[in-house]
């Protein structure tokens, strides 16, 4: 970039661009890469669970196949499917914030948080089935039974209701954080801090967002899938 | 996200991918029923790779990023898999050496 | 000179330490080597004078190539003479003598097959493979016996096995080398290498308690695991008679070897190594045997291993423990 | 450089261009951010040398008579966990990364200056959490938390020490973060990627890993954190876990962190060994790609820690082989290094006999290391005192002696004043000697069968003992005097020139200490890295 082109930005800067960049695209390719890096440390954050998952997995095949006939599959599936819809959402609202359209930003961006407390809720409605029936790791823990033989699970049933609630919970946390980070955004989009020049922020939690979505992904299948051929 | 500010009507792509899935995930929810015997876990698997593909091409606009962001999405699913692959090898060998040589 | 090795009282000993001298010698050489030059240039090229500049050196990619060869064809060596001297360590031979060792926080109690306890001493005789079956009961130890150049970790859960030849009588110490607590450094005793006869002369000194197969027998009716297993036909589970050290068909296609793993897998976690047409009712017994219980189990199944097969003759009272045969001088 | 030399004391830099608390807890300049991290690290590796200074203390008799069992235990942790968390791996990114890394590629800051400030106050934190629950009665895993001891049976502050580790991971994430982009995006025009200083390449080699590894450990020490809460039984064996399991997740990234601590102190060697020699370095694109090689590698050798753990055998031929190629870079840099002060006009002040300390002791520490790479004798020396000799000898005579090389070589730039020469020397060689009568003993005493963290031994060990509590307290007094001199240097030290050393890179061509924003205008980078004997003084252009 010749000094002139850096000279005439410096004049003109924004106000969005940080003393320290030449100039936006420098700063926005600087960040986009930064939450990508993010994204890859969060990738192998959930990685060292499904690994955990893929050993006790293949170890305790019979019990982690009963335990997760357990689960609600019809929840589980609506639960992909809000999730999906919020992805759409939230991409509509990075498309509305880099055409500078204030209002579809923030329609957007409360559909996308409708849409992800509908997930948390049916969450919690899945979580007080398992408080209610013991399926909960730990010492009241009471070892389910199959669902169409009705012989009691082997007694390593409780990792994958272990593996479950850890790998769950903490999506379900990293979705309260998006949360929180779109309630953030609409203050900042009706502020008028966003414009087709400078609308980092809503892309960067963008990307969290359908993360988290992907990780869902993975997990539903993983889950709640697992042992359905058996039944 | 290149600077289309002209660009007035959200792209179409969106709402493809939206439906695709969706399709997808009722796909691993029938399939999830069949007897595929062995095959069942890798046709899991594989629907849920290509709706992240999906996801991260055209929602997260992987496809229009510069080939640096490309190679770090690489880079961490190949770090991944160096996680799962090489662990889950052990466990796999341990059995490979019965201790009596009968 | 002082001592810069510990006794060599192992089959295994002698080969680690010629090992360990070319790994020495490996190390001397290259770390004067760097060492040297590395002093040597930093006289010989001494700056004379505050401005004076270096002489312009080209890059050689020869002389790159070489000393990453070299480095490369070294640790070949390496690794394959260190990998050879581990499958040694790694392969029991057929005949040894059986010993179960139980871990727990801060003691070894080892229990010989003939039913002598011993607590953080063990006697062995000069010349004869043993082959140790360890079990931990609460968390990792390890077993570590420097003058054999052996050490196993003994993990809870599982059976770690591993063996040694004592080839020096003397007294050896025994240390546990994996952190586990408060004593972890108190958890030590003795490892007495004995000749032939000084160990039959213990032998018989020590007044044994009943065999740890008899003892296996009487948990194995305790636990009523003979209403499954009392190899009357049509029993539910599968007989036990001749069943140690046998290929088992599973009923998920594998077939595995019957050993001690086999046997602690089939009763703390029985659905994963279920026997081919058999129905998976067998419940877990993880937590309610101890590893003690475990370790007398499998001895008492290893003694049916020389009963005749299943059908054959239905005996439901426990086949005796057939005597061990002489330790050979 | 030619500009106008006002004396130091006018002219405005980054140190007296604010004052009061505020303008240092508040600043997102990398360098006060890198003065931030000098005194965090200060402390938190006093504390961590306090703990050694005990241990030492307790090994001088066989019998555990100074602590009791519990007590000593729990001393071997602290200084274990404040060590390698709070010292090592935020030590060299921390100071000499943030100080120097937007400093050599000409650019204003790092790309996310607040986010550095965060990453500052991370690491605060989780020192401060980690050392809350030290003084509440800390905790006796050891630094490496085995399960099932650390979820099931110890009763120390495990769940207080691991979020303190936790929090303390992100700053380390966030570092190496900040150091990926900003070498990506904010190199000044011309410093392109074959000219960029060798320092940065290490610093480029450790983001790769801190990005890639922290995580596992994060999710790893949540899964001990959650067990002994809501006694899940992920890594209990009593409810089905695999304490093997814990150790896989744990070494996918303790391995790579020793890498993470190492990188950093060759990037310093690398730049120390060329500066002194006065000449371009000897194989620049092969000690880089070796940087890069290395992080790539040091993620596929973990299992080298687990030979005796009950790891597969097959599992365990291939973490060996692995282990050996990851030696294979490290050879080719020490190689190249030597090959550096080859015709050169070598002179000798301290940072170099920190350089050349480094050159021997960590080739010594690494070939020690390839005995450990070596199946059938890690067998006899896993969890001995000769695996502790041999990460000292890579920590203590490698990262350490680097880190002090670095920190000489770059204390006028720091601080605008000159070290004593004479007492840096002294210093210099009283660490040498302390250093190597404290740690040589202990691999004979390890051969010889000595287990790691035992407060009580058998009586043959006491002379070998006694050697190494020697050297301990020679080590403890060689490093207190760079301390006592450092801070006596800031009031009183000769004012720097720009390039007192006469080297070339484009830190040296701005003021001692700098100006807040690095450079008047961004420079232009034209000519080779090290370029000493073509023009006499590189000049960039402004």
């Amino acid at each position: 970039m010749a000094d002139a082109h850096a000279h005439a930005a410096a004049h003109a800067a924004p106000p969005e661009l940080r003393h320290h960049f030449v100039d936006l695209p420098a700063q926005r390719e600087a960040s986009s890469l930064g939450m990508w890096l993010f994204l890859v440390t969060e990738v192998l954050f959930f990685g060292g669970m499904f690994t955990a998952y893929v050993v006790y997995r293949s170890t305790y095949r019979r019990a982690f196949e009963g335990a997760s006939n357990l689960l609600d599959i019809k929840l589980g599936a609506i639960n992909t499917g809000v999730l999906i819809m919020s992805s759409l959402t939230m991409a509509m609202a990075v498309w509305a914030a880099s055409v500078g359209k204030k209002k579809l930003i923030i329609l957007f961006l409360l559909a996308t948080i409708g849409l992800g407390s509908v997930f948390l809720g049916i969450k919690y409605v899945e979580y007080k089935q398992k408080f209610d029936h013991h399926e909960v790791p730990g010492p009241h823990f009471v070892v389910p039974h199959d669902e169409n033989t009705h012989e009691p699970l082997p007694r390593q049933a409780e990792m994958f209701f272990s593996l479950y609630f850890c790998m769950t919970g903490l999506h379900a946390l990293h979705m309260i954080i998006g949360v929180g980070l779109l309630t953030w955004l609409i203050v900042k989009a009706r502020a008028d801090a966003f414009s087709p020049r400078y609308y980092t922020p809503v892309d960067n939690v963008g990307l969290y967002w359908h993360f988290v979505d992907i990780v869902w992904i993975f997990l539903f299948p993983l889950l709640y899938l697992l042992g359905r051929h058996t039944l | 996200m290149s600077q289309n500010g002209s660009h007035s009507r959200a792209p179409k792509a969106y709402f493809l991918v939206f439906a695709a899935l969706m399709f997808f995930t009722a796909l691993t929810v029938w399939a999830a029923f069949q007897h595929l015997g062995v095959w069942n876990t890798p046709v899991a698997l594989a629907i849920a790779v290509t709706k992240a593909l999906l996801v991260a091409l055209i929602f997260m606009h992987l496809k229009s990023s510069p080939r640096l962001t490309i190679l770090v999405v690489a880079a961490s699913v190949l770090w991944l898999a160096f996680l799962i692959v090489i662990t889950v090898s052990d466990y796999v060998t341990r059995a490979w050496l019965p201790i009596y040589p009968r | 000179m002082p001592q810069l090795f510990p006794p060599e009282a192992s089959s295994f000993a002698g080969h680690v330490d010629a090992l360990y001298i070319f790994l020495i010698l490996v190390t001397a050489f290259f770390s004067l080597l760097i060492g040297t030059l590395v002093v040597v240039f930093a006289i010989k090229f001494h700056r004379k004078s505050p401005d004076e500049v270096a002489t312009e050196v080209h890059e050689s990619g020869l002389l790159e190539i070489v000393w990453t060869v070299i480095p490369f064809g070294l640790v070949l060596v390496m690794f394959a003479w260190g990998a050879s001297v581990y499958f040694r360590l790694s392969r029991p031979p057929a005949n040894a003598l059986d010993i179960y060792v139980t871990a727990k926080q801060w003691m070894w109690k080892l229990q010989h097959t003939d039913g002598h306890r011993e607590m953080n001493e063990l006697h062995v005789p000069v010349g004869v493979p043993v082959r140790l079956t360890m079990a931990s009961e609460d968390v990792i130890h390890s077993f570590y016996v420097p003058a054999f150049r052996f050490k196993r970790d003994v993990v809870p859960g599982r059976f770690s096995t591993a063996w040694f030849e004592a080839t020096k009588p003397g007294k050896y110490h025994l240390f546990c080398a994996e952190f586990c607590g408060t004593r972890h450094s108190n958890m030590i005793g003795w490892v007495y290498v004995m000749k032939p006869a000084d160990y039959q002369a213990w032998l018989a000194g020590g007044v044994p308690g009943e065999t740890l197969a008899a003892a296996g027998a009487k948990r194995f009716i305790e636990h009523q695991c003979n209403t499954c297993h009392g190899d009357q036909p049509g029993a539910r589970g599968p007989s036990l008679n001749g069943l140690f050290g046998k290929q088992v068909q599973l009923a998920n296609g594998r077939t595995v070897l019957a050993d001690e793993s086999y046997i602690r897998e089939s009763i703390v976690n029985p659905q994963a190594v279920l026997t081919a047409g058999y129905q998976p009712i067998m419940p877990t017994f993880q937590g309610l045997i101890s590893e003690e219980g475990l370790l007398q189990l499998v001895a008492y199944i290893k003694s049916l291993a020389s009963a005749p097969p299943a059908g054959a003759a239905a005996s439901a009272a426990p086949a005796p423990t057939p005597e061990r045969k002489t330790i050979r001088p | 450089m030619s500009t106008p030399t006002a004396t130091p004391s006018q002219r405005v830099d980054y140190l007296n261009a604010s004052y009061g608390v505020k303008s240092w807890l508040l600043t997102t300049d990398h360098k006060r951010i890198a003065i931030l991290y000098l005194i965090g690290i200060t402390f938190f590796f006093a504390i961590g040398g306090l703990a050694a200074a005990l241990i030492r203390l307790e090994l001088l008799t066989p019998a555990g008579d100074v602590f009791q069992a519990e007590m000593y235990n729990r001393i071997f942790t602290t200084h274990g966990v404040m060590m390698v968390f709070f010292f090592m791996i935020p030590g060299i990114p921390g100071v000499l990364g943030n100080f120097l890394i937007p400093l050599m590629i000409g650019a204003k800051d790092v790309a996310f200056p607040r986010l550095n400030l965060l990453s500052w106050y991370l690491f605060a934190i989780g020192g401060l959490t980690a050392l809350w629950a030290v003084v509440h009665g800390g905790v006796d895993t050891g630094w490496t938390f085995y399960t099932p001891y650390s979820t099931v049976y110890a009763n120390g502050w495990v769940v207080v020490t691991a979020v303190g580790i936790f929090i303390s991971g992100f700053s380390s994430i966030l570092t190496g973060l900040n150091f990926l982009v900003t070498l990506h995006t904010m190199r000044a025009p011309g410093m392109t990627w074959m000219r960029l200083p060798l320092f940065c390449w290490g610093m480029y080699a450790t983001g790769i890993i801190q990005i890639l590894g922290t995580p596992v450990i994060a999710i790893t020490l949540l899964l001990v954190a959650a067990e002994r809460i809501f006694h899940l039984g992920v890594f209990d064996p009593a409810q089905g876990g695999d304490p093997v399991l814990f150790q896989h997740l744990f070494w996918f990234y303790s391995h790579p962190a020793v890498y993470i601590m190492i990188l950093p102190a060759m990037a310093v060697i690398s730049e120390l060994v060329t500066a002194f020699s006065r000449k371009p370095i000897f194989g620049y694109k092969f000690i880089a790609a070796s940087s890069v090689a290395i992080a790539v590698l040091s993620f596929l050798v973990w299992g080298h820690h687990m030979f005796v753990s009950g790891q597969s055998v097959y599992a365990g031929l291939v973490f060996s082989i692995l282990s050996f190629m990851v030696a294979i870079p490290s050879a080719i840099k020490v190689f190249n290094w030597t090959a550096t002060l080859y015709k050169g006009s070598v002179s000798y002040q301290t940072p170099l006999l920190y350089a050349l300390g480094f050159i021997g002791l960590f080739t010594f520490g690494g070939l020690t290391g390839l005995m450990l790479a070596t199946l059938g004798l890690d067998v006899h020396v896993h969890d001995t005192y000769f695996i502790v000799a041999h990460f000292h000898y890579i920590m203590v005579g490698g990262t350490i002696m680097a880190y002090l090389g670095g920190l000489h070589y770059w204390w006028p730039k720091i601080s605008g004043k000159l070290y004593p020469e004479y007492w840096s020397r002294v210093s210099a060689w009283v660490i040498f000697i302390g250093f190597n009568l404290t740690f040589f003993p202990q691999f004979i005493v390890g051969y010889l069968g000595m287990p790691r963290r035992y407060h009580a031994y058998p009586e043959e060990f006491q002379v070998l003992n006694v050697m190494s509590t020697a050297g301990a307290s020679i080590l403890g007094i060689g490093y207190v005097i760079p301390l006592i001199y450092f801070v006596y240097s800031m009031r009183y030290g000769k004012d720097a020139a720009d390039n007192p050393w006469g080297a070339t890179g484009l830190e040296w061509q701005t003021p001692s200490p700098p100006p807040t924003e690095n450079f008047p205008d961004t420079p232009v980078v034209t000519g080779r890295p090290y370029d000493y004997l073509t023009g006499r003084e590189e000049e960039a252009v402004g």
